[in-house]
């Protein structure tokens, strides 16, 4: 059996369901946060395959700026993550639940 | 109706129209942006506004008389232009427009002046007045308006101030559910009014009257159906008229000068205006104007029928407002000629009916507040001015010659007697019978109130007559109630002729004599036998205990002839249309605010505050449309 | 290679994700609650959970700050390879555009530097 | 390798953009080395002084069609447009964000991280002076939505949401009074907020193997010229709808704007209510307009359906809600329905309509929140809808200026909300669109009822014990709303020239 492009296809649709799903059922703030990076991942792997598939530099390029965005997100969203920590010495997001209704 | 309409640039004096509009509205933001520095002077402030509009009413009215072309629009500016497709900040003073401006600032200034005295003792009384001159404003804009959009503002605006007006007295639970009623009701109905709307833009690409008059034979039969359907919606909605009858005499928990004003003389005609105005949409669909017919007699007959069995001296005449607008109804449905005579009505209507809501005003103003006509009788020797004048507007609204309620209504009647087939007789009849009933339930109310032993409760020991403020104002308007018909039968439609359509009689199935001798009699059938009925007061109300008891005998003949002729039929059919009333329609409205509510409760549960849950409805959601997409490309919804 | 082929993916991700949402739809619905203490407890092979150290064993936010700084320089960096390989046919324009990118990212620094961010105590 | 061709870069174009984010880098020097009592005054003009110059340049550009920065960017009329509409809004929005006078030390909290509740928090709680980093963010975001509404490939749309979210997650925790809400506002907005851009991201990959390219202009070829998977066509405008959606909060995925509105600091949920909207539907504009006017029969069903579901989530949800912040972030998730009704349009009247809208829309919702902020008591705004009973006896003036703005959301006549929703019903009606047209007035009768109740409740009743008091609003907060009660006024009685300009203005490049 060869290994396709779509293999990687199919790897990054997985990837992206664990990731999307996991947010569902995590209840860790930092670990959803992974979750969503996950998400991320599986679009750069999907973008990379994409750039083979279809021969241009484009999809690389994007992953790329994905990345760093990502990193962005992650240091945005830790420091978020971490004043509410400070506070309620909690991760779990079902403990932020004030606003309602 | 193949002639061009045309409006003539407004010169001279008409093109100061816009200060009709100005005046009170400047007035309402006055008095309700300045606050209690306004407390001391603003009544008359707004009493001031709304009759220096009228007098410029009148002025315009006798410069509209020298114009050649007797319909003159003042376009300030451009309102909403988008593409093709725009609408002008316009104004309209044409005959029909001229005699509206006239009844709304006319009776409106006498009301004014009348609440002066009536809301003397309520602390709130400059805000009654600041919305009572912004209800003016937005009424003058909605018959002032020369395009759809211009009357959908005016109506949203009358809309708004008949909103705060009944539920003005707050506290109330009932006068804030009769706000909440009116609301949804008239929402209904403005709904249909901008679908309406739409429907002109997109098919005609104006919605000026004069465009849409213009191209308005261009339309299939079935796309002017829908847009009559729709105004005829809208009109039902605002006019209290079937179905959407129920929040009218809810209304009546607002003071009792809105209730003259708002709910009896001006704001509830606008249906009428509107069908009046679109007089070329229903002409030219003679389905159309069955249906409107249909709504008229309908509403005319419930209106009387649910009259007869109040207590409530204003639920009667909140009934017999929706009654007589349902003469109104069948009138601008039949067409032609008779779309005259509807106006005659309401102009008519507008005087004896607001000087019937003041009288009762002036009544409960003496007896403490009291609404129960069982509880009153014998106040004619207390509140003489009240009584004379209450008596003439009675007289009125039940036709008898020769004051206006026979110069207006009997036309109309004979009108519905000169339809093509048999439809004549139905509406005729339908019609007549409306008279008989009027008669019966005003001559009830009459007499039970001013008549008859006295069943005051307690705590009442000497009635008393209202001040000059308030009796002036019903002086004026019982002349004009004797008056204003015979005066306007004649000229009125004349002086329409150019809006409405040149007078085209058909021929009655009845000889004219015959329906107008017929007409007469049944008013004297049904006052009579209200007269005979209820001249020694009532026993359907609780009678402190031994007062009557000489009487018993007599009153419990009366109830039994009364219980076996009319009440039994007449309460099994009251009680049959109060249950499609309450339940049915009524039903419906609550049905919907308290599903919305109670829907809007539950699902406000869904927003549980969990960011997990949030993610699921996300995800949720994105598969769906995810779905959605791909069914749509398989086609698998095709 | 006809492009259809990726039907199947799409169909796997919307099975999954189905499935996942199933799962944990009905579990939250059918499955019993029954927590006590010993369920809740952290597992540690069986024996009795070793006393947490003062302060619940947690790292000083210091090294979440410092991790987080030096994350986000390390991948801004990302930028300078591509750059690097093609400097000789990006020429002045891509010189300066690289100035002006090292130049925001100074600023950055000049902030975290001036506000105390690298400051171990 | 020396054969590289660089592409071409329009500076002036681009000015308004690069303006502001060298606008915000300085605001990151100021917050540097200016000392912490000054900054305030330098970030303030600095701000104000970036935006004007920005708009200068926006208008300068005006009647420029092109694509610039090797396509990545398009400046055509909807994006010159929603340009200069988000740096006027967010002129206004800033003047409330720099608004001290209401509360010691402005409405930003001083040190975010500090545990709430601790000694530390009480002393800055006390009045030390906000993070005046607030600028520098808020700068960032404008910036990035000016990219937004401009970039003409899905990466720089995707880099330029990224630029403009990351800035207003922060934003959402800096709220002085209520800080544990206003944490769990930001953590709610950034996990979903992450959550959708990585759907948006996804949904980019998906084109991008459809198309082969991420410009609109190929996307564009591709779709009409029909090759390629339908699966991955389709399912990738799904997902990208769906990042764009979120921002715009309509349903299903609106279920972060109440909690969010509710807890951010109200200068701040003004700026997310007026500008985000403003730039999300920039953006959906322009994916539709230009990247996917070919699948319009497919998408239009669909979008449809979401539109009306907005529609009526926000105006049954309005009825029964108690804050006066998740009311108004309940009538922003309806006014979403109604906007979607304008671009479903999908003709040149619907673009026109909707432009004006979100321009009437972000005045009125601005003015709206500026009210928010003036009814306190002593624990900071008083929320409540109960507390706001007899307003109109305690202070008529504003009072009179909120209802003024409630029944501009109601859609009453002689206000930008009349006007605003005529246009993009009567663009959908043109369209074809009767079923939303039909939804849309409907909704918005009802929607008409949760205003009205406020308008009664303030009016008509009595104060009680508990009716805040109304501030005397400071020089900033005074200049916002009466900036956004006369352009409300005045796109009621008067919207033609915006008509026009928006009309001119709706002719997208591709």
């Amino acid at each position: 059996m060869t290994l396709t492009p779509e293999w990687y296809l199919l790897l990054a649709a997985a990837l992206f369901t664990i990731g999307a799903v996991g947010v569902l059922i995590r209840r860790n703030a930092i670990v959803l946060f992974m979750c969503v990076e996950l998400m991320l991942n599986a679009a750069n792997l999907a973008l990379v395959t994409f750039s083979r598939i279809n021969g241009t530099l484009d999809g690389q390029i994007i992953a790329f700026f994905v990345m760093v965005v990502a990193a962005a997100e992650v240091v945005v969203g830790l420091a978020i993550i971490m004043s509410i920590f400070r506070t309620r010495r909690s991760a779990s997001v079902d403990d932020s639940n004030l606003l309602k209704y | 109706m193949e002639h061009t309409v045309q409006f003539a640039p407004a010169t001279g004096l008409l093109s100061g129209m816009w200060l009709l509009v100005a005046l009170p509205a400047v007035s309402a933001a006055v008095l309700l942006l300045l606050g209690r520095r306004a407390d001391r002077w603003g009544h008359w402030l707004g009493c001031l506004s709304v009759g220096a509009a009228f007098v410029l009413g009148l002025l315009s009215f006798f410069a509209l008389r020298g114009q050649e072309n007797r319909a003159v629009q003042l376009n300030l500016w451009e309102f909403i232009s988008a593409g093709s497709f725009r609408v002008d900040f316009g104004l309209l003073f044409d005959p029909l427009s001229a005699v509206f401006v006239l009844l709304i600032t006319g009776v409106g200034f006498l009301i004014h002046v009348y609440a002066v005295g009536y809301m003397e003792h309520d602390e709130g009384r400059r805000r009654f007045f600041g919305y009572f001159n912004l209800f003016v404003a937005a009424m003058l804009v909605l018959v002032l308006g020369n395009n759809y959009v211009m009357t959908f503002l005016g109506w949203e605006g009358v809309g708004l101030a008949s909103y705060l007006l009944i539920s003005f007295w707050y506290v109330r639970p009932s006068a804030a559910t009769a706000g909440k009623k009116a609301f949804l009701m008239n929402r209904v109905g403005d709904a249909a009014f901008v679908i309406a709307i739409f429907l002109l833009f997109a098919q005609l690409g104006t919605v000026n009257f004069d465009g849409v008059a213009n191209q308005v034979h261009t339309l299939s039969s079935g796309v002017t159906l829908m847009l009559g359907l729709l105004l005829l919606l809208g009109a039902t909605g605002k006019s209290g008229q079937f179905p959407l009858t129920a929040w009218l005499p809810d209304a009546m928990e607002g003071p009792t000068p809105v209730s003259a004003l708002i709910h009896a003389a001006t704001m509830v005609t606008g249906g009428v205006y509107l069908i009046a105005r679109s007089n070329f949409i229903f002409t030219a669909n003679s389905t159309l104007q069955l249906v409107v017919v249909s709504v008229g007699a309908l509403t005319l007959l419930i209106g009387a029928i649910i009259g007869c069995a109040k207590d409530d001296i204003k639920r009667v005449l909140a009934w017999s407002t929706v009654s007589q607008i349902g003469y109104m109804f069948l009138g601008v449905g039949l067409g032609g000629a008779a779309y005259a005579l509807a106006i005659v009505h309401l102009l008519a209507h507008g005087f004896f009916k607001a000087g019937l809501f003041l009288g009762a005003g002036s009544v409960m103003h003496g007896m403490r507040d009291q609404v129960d006509i069982r509880r009153f009788g014998g106040l004619w020797k207390y509140m003489k001015i009240t009584w004379v004048t209450f008596g003439l507007a009675w007289l009125a609204i039940i036709g008898l010659p020769p004051l206006s309620g026979f110069f207006s209504k009997e036309p109309i009647i004979v009108a519905a007697f000169e339809r093509k087939d048999w439809t004549a007789w139905l509406f005729g009849i339908a019609a007549l019978l409306g008279a008989g009933l009027t008669a019966f339930y005003m001559t009830r109310l009459f007499m039970l109130t001013f008549h008859g032993p006295k069943r005051w409760t307690d705590d009442i020991e000497h009635p008393h007559e209202s001040p000059p403020i308030m009796t002036i104002p019903l002086v004026l308007l019982a002349v004009g109630s004797v008056a204003a018909g015979g005066l306007m039968v004649g000229p009125v439609p004349k002086w329409l002729t150019p809006v409405l359509g040149h007078e085209v009689r058909g021929e009655a199935v009845l000889a004219h004599s015959a329906i107008t001798i017929l007409a007469i009699a049944v008013t004297l059938i049904g006052a009579g036998l209200a007269y005979l009925l209820f001249r020694d007061g009532t026993a359907t109300a609780p009678q402190p205990a031994g007062a009557l008891v000489t009487a018993a005998r007599k009153n419990l003949y009366i109830d039994a002839f009364n219980e076996a002729v009319f009440e039994k039929p007449g309460i099994f059919l009251t009680r049959a249309l109060v249950f499609l009333d309450g339940k049915g329609i009524d039903g419906a409205v609550n049905g919907i605010a308290a599903s919305v509510g109670g829907g809007s409760g539950r699902l406000r549960r869904l927003q549980t505050g969990f960011v997990r849950s949030y993610a699921m409805s996300m995800l949720t959601g994105a598969l769906l449309v995810v779905a959605a997409f791909l069914a749509v490309q398989y086609g698998w919804f095709a | 290679m006809s492009l259809s082929a990726y039907v199947p993916i799409i169909a796997l991700f919307a099975l999954a994700a189905a499935f996942a949402l199933f799962s944990v739809g009905v579990s939250q619905i059918v499955g019993p609650k029954r927590y006590n203490r010993a369920k809740l407890e952290a597992y540690e092979c069986g024996i009795e959970p070793s006393p947490q150290p003062v302060g619940g064993g947690r790292f000083p936010i210091k090294f979440y700050l410092t991790a987080m700084l030096f994350i986000i320089f390390d991948i801004e960096i990302i930028f300078l390879y591509p750059w690097a390989v093609t400097f000789d046919a990006l020429g002045l324009f891509g010189f300066v555009e690289m100035i002006l990118f090292i130049t925001t990212v100074f600023i950055a620094y000049a902030y975290v530097w001036r506000r105390g961010g690298l400051e171990w105590d | 390798m020396n054969d590289l061709k660089l592409p071409a870069i329009d500076y002036a174009a681009l000015a308004p953009m690069l303006i502001l984010f060298g606008v915000a880098c300085l605001g990151v020097l100021v917050e540097a080395a200016v000392p912490r009592a000054r900054r305030g005054l330098v970030q303030v003009p600095l701000g104000l002084l970036g935006l004007v110059a920005a708009l200068v340049f926006v208008i300068a550009e005006a009647g420029t069609r092109k694509r610039t920065a090797g396509e990545a960017i398009a400046i055509d009329g909807p994006a010159l447009f929603l340009q200069g509409a988000i740096i006027v809004l967010g002129v206004v929005a800033l003047l409330l964000i720099a608004e001290r006078s209401l509360e010691p030390g402005g409405p930003f909290v001083a040190q975010p991280a500090r545990p709430v509740g601790s000694e530390a928090d009480r002393s800055q709680a006390a009045g030390e002076g906000g993070a005046t980093e607030a600028y520098p963010l808020v700068m960032f975001a404008l910036a990035g939505m000016l990219l937004f509404v401009a970039a003409n490939d899905l990466l720089t749309m995707f880099v330029a949401l990224e630029v403009f979210s990351l800035p207003l997650y922060l934003l959402c925790a800096l709220a002085r009074r209520r800080r544990l809400l206003s944490q769990e506002a930001a953590l709610k907005y950034f996990l979903l907020g992450a959550y959708a851009s990585a759907f948006f991201l996804f949904g980019i990959a998906l084109i991008y193997g459809y198309a082969g390219a991420i410009t609109f202009s190929r996307i564009h070829q591709a779709v009409t010229a029909g090759t390629g998977s339908g699966v991955l066509l389709f399912a990738g405008l799904a997902l990208l709808a769906i990042g764009l959606l979120f921002k715009a909060a309509a349903a299903p995925f609106h279920v972060w704007t109440p909690d969010v509105y509710q807890g951010a600091p109200t200068p701040i949920t003004s700026l997310m209510a007026a500008c985000t909207k403003t730039a999300a539907f920039g953006a959906l504009l322009r994916v539709l307009y230009v990247g996917f006017p070919g699948a319009t029969w497919d998408f239009r069903p669909i979008i449809g359906v979401i539109a009306i579901l907005t529609m009526l989530v926000g105006a049954v949800l309005a009825v029964t809600q108690t804050d006066m912040k998740r009311l108004l972030a309940y009538s922003s998730i309806a006014n979403a329905g109604y906007l979607l009704v304008g671009v479903l349009a999908m003709t040149p009247e619907g673009v026109s309509s909707t432009l004006f809208y979100l321009v009437a829309y972000g005045f009125t919702v601005i003015a709206a929140f500026a009210v928010v902020t003036l009814v306190r008591d002593a624990d900071g705004e008083a929320t409540h809808l109960s507390r706001w009973a007899g307003l109109g006896r305690r202070s008529p003036l504003f009072a009179g200026v909120f209802t003024f703005l409630l029944l501009a959301f109601a859609g009453i006549p002689l206000t930008s909300g009349f006007t605003s929703k005529f246009a993009v019903f009567g663009a959908a009606f043109g369209g074809g669109q009767v079923w939303l047209v039909v939804a849309g007035v409907v909704t918005s009768m009802l929607l008409a009822f949760p205003y009205l109740r406020v308008v009664v409740m303030m009016w008509l009743s009595e104060p009680g014990e508990s009716t805040p008091s109304v501030s005397v609003p400071g020089a900033f907060t005074s200049a916002a709303l009466v900036i956004g009660v006369l352009v409300t006024l005045l796109l009621g009685v008067l919207p033609g020239p915006l008509l026009d300009l928006t009309t001119r203005a709706g002719d997208f490049v591709r």
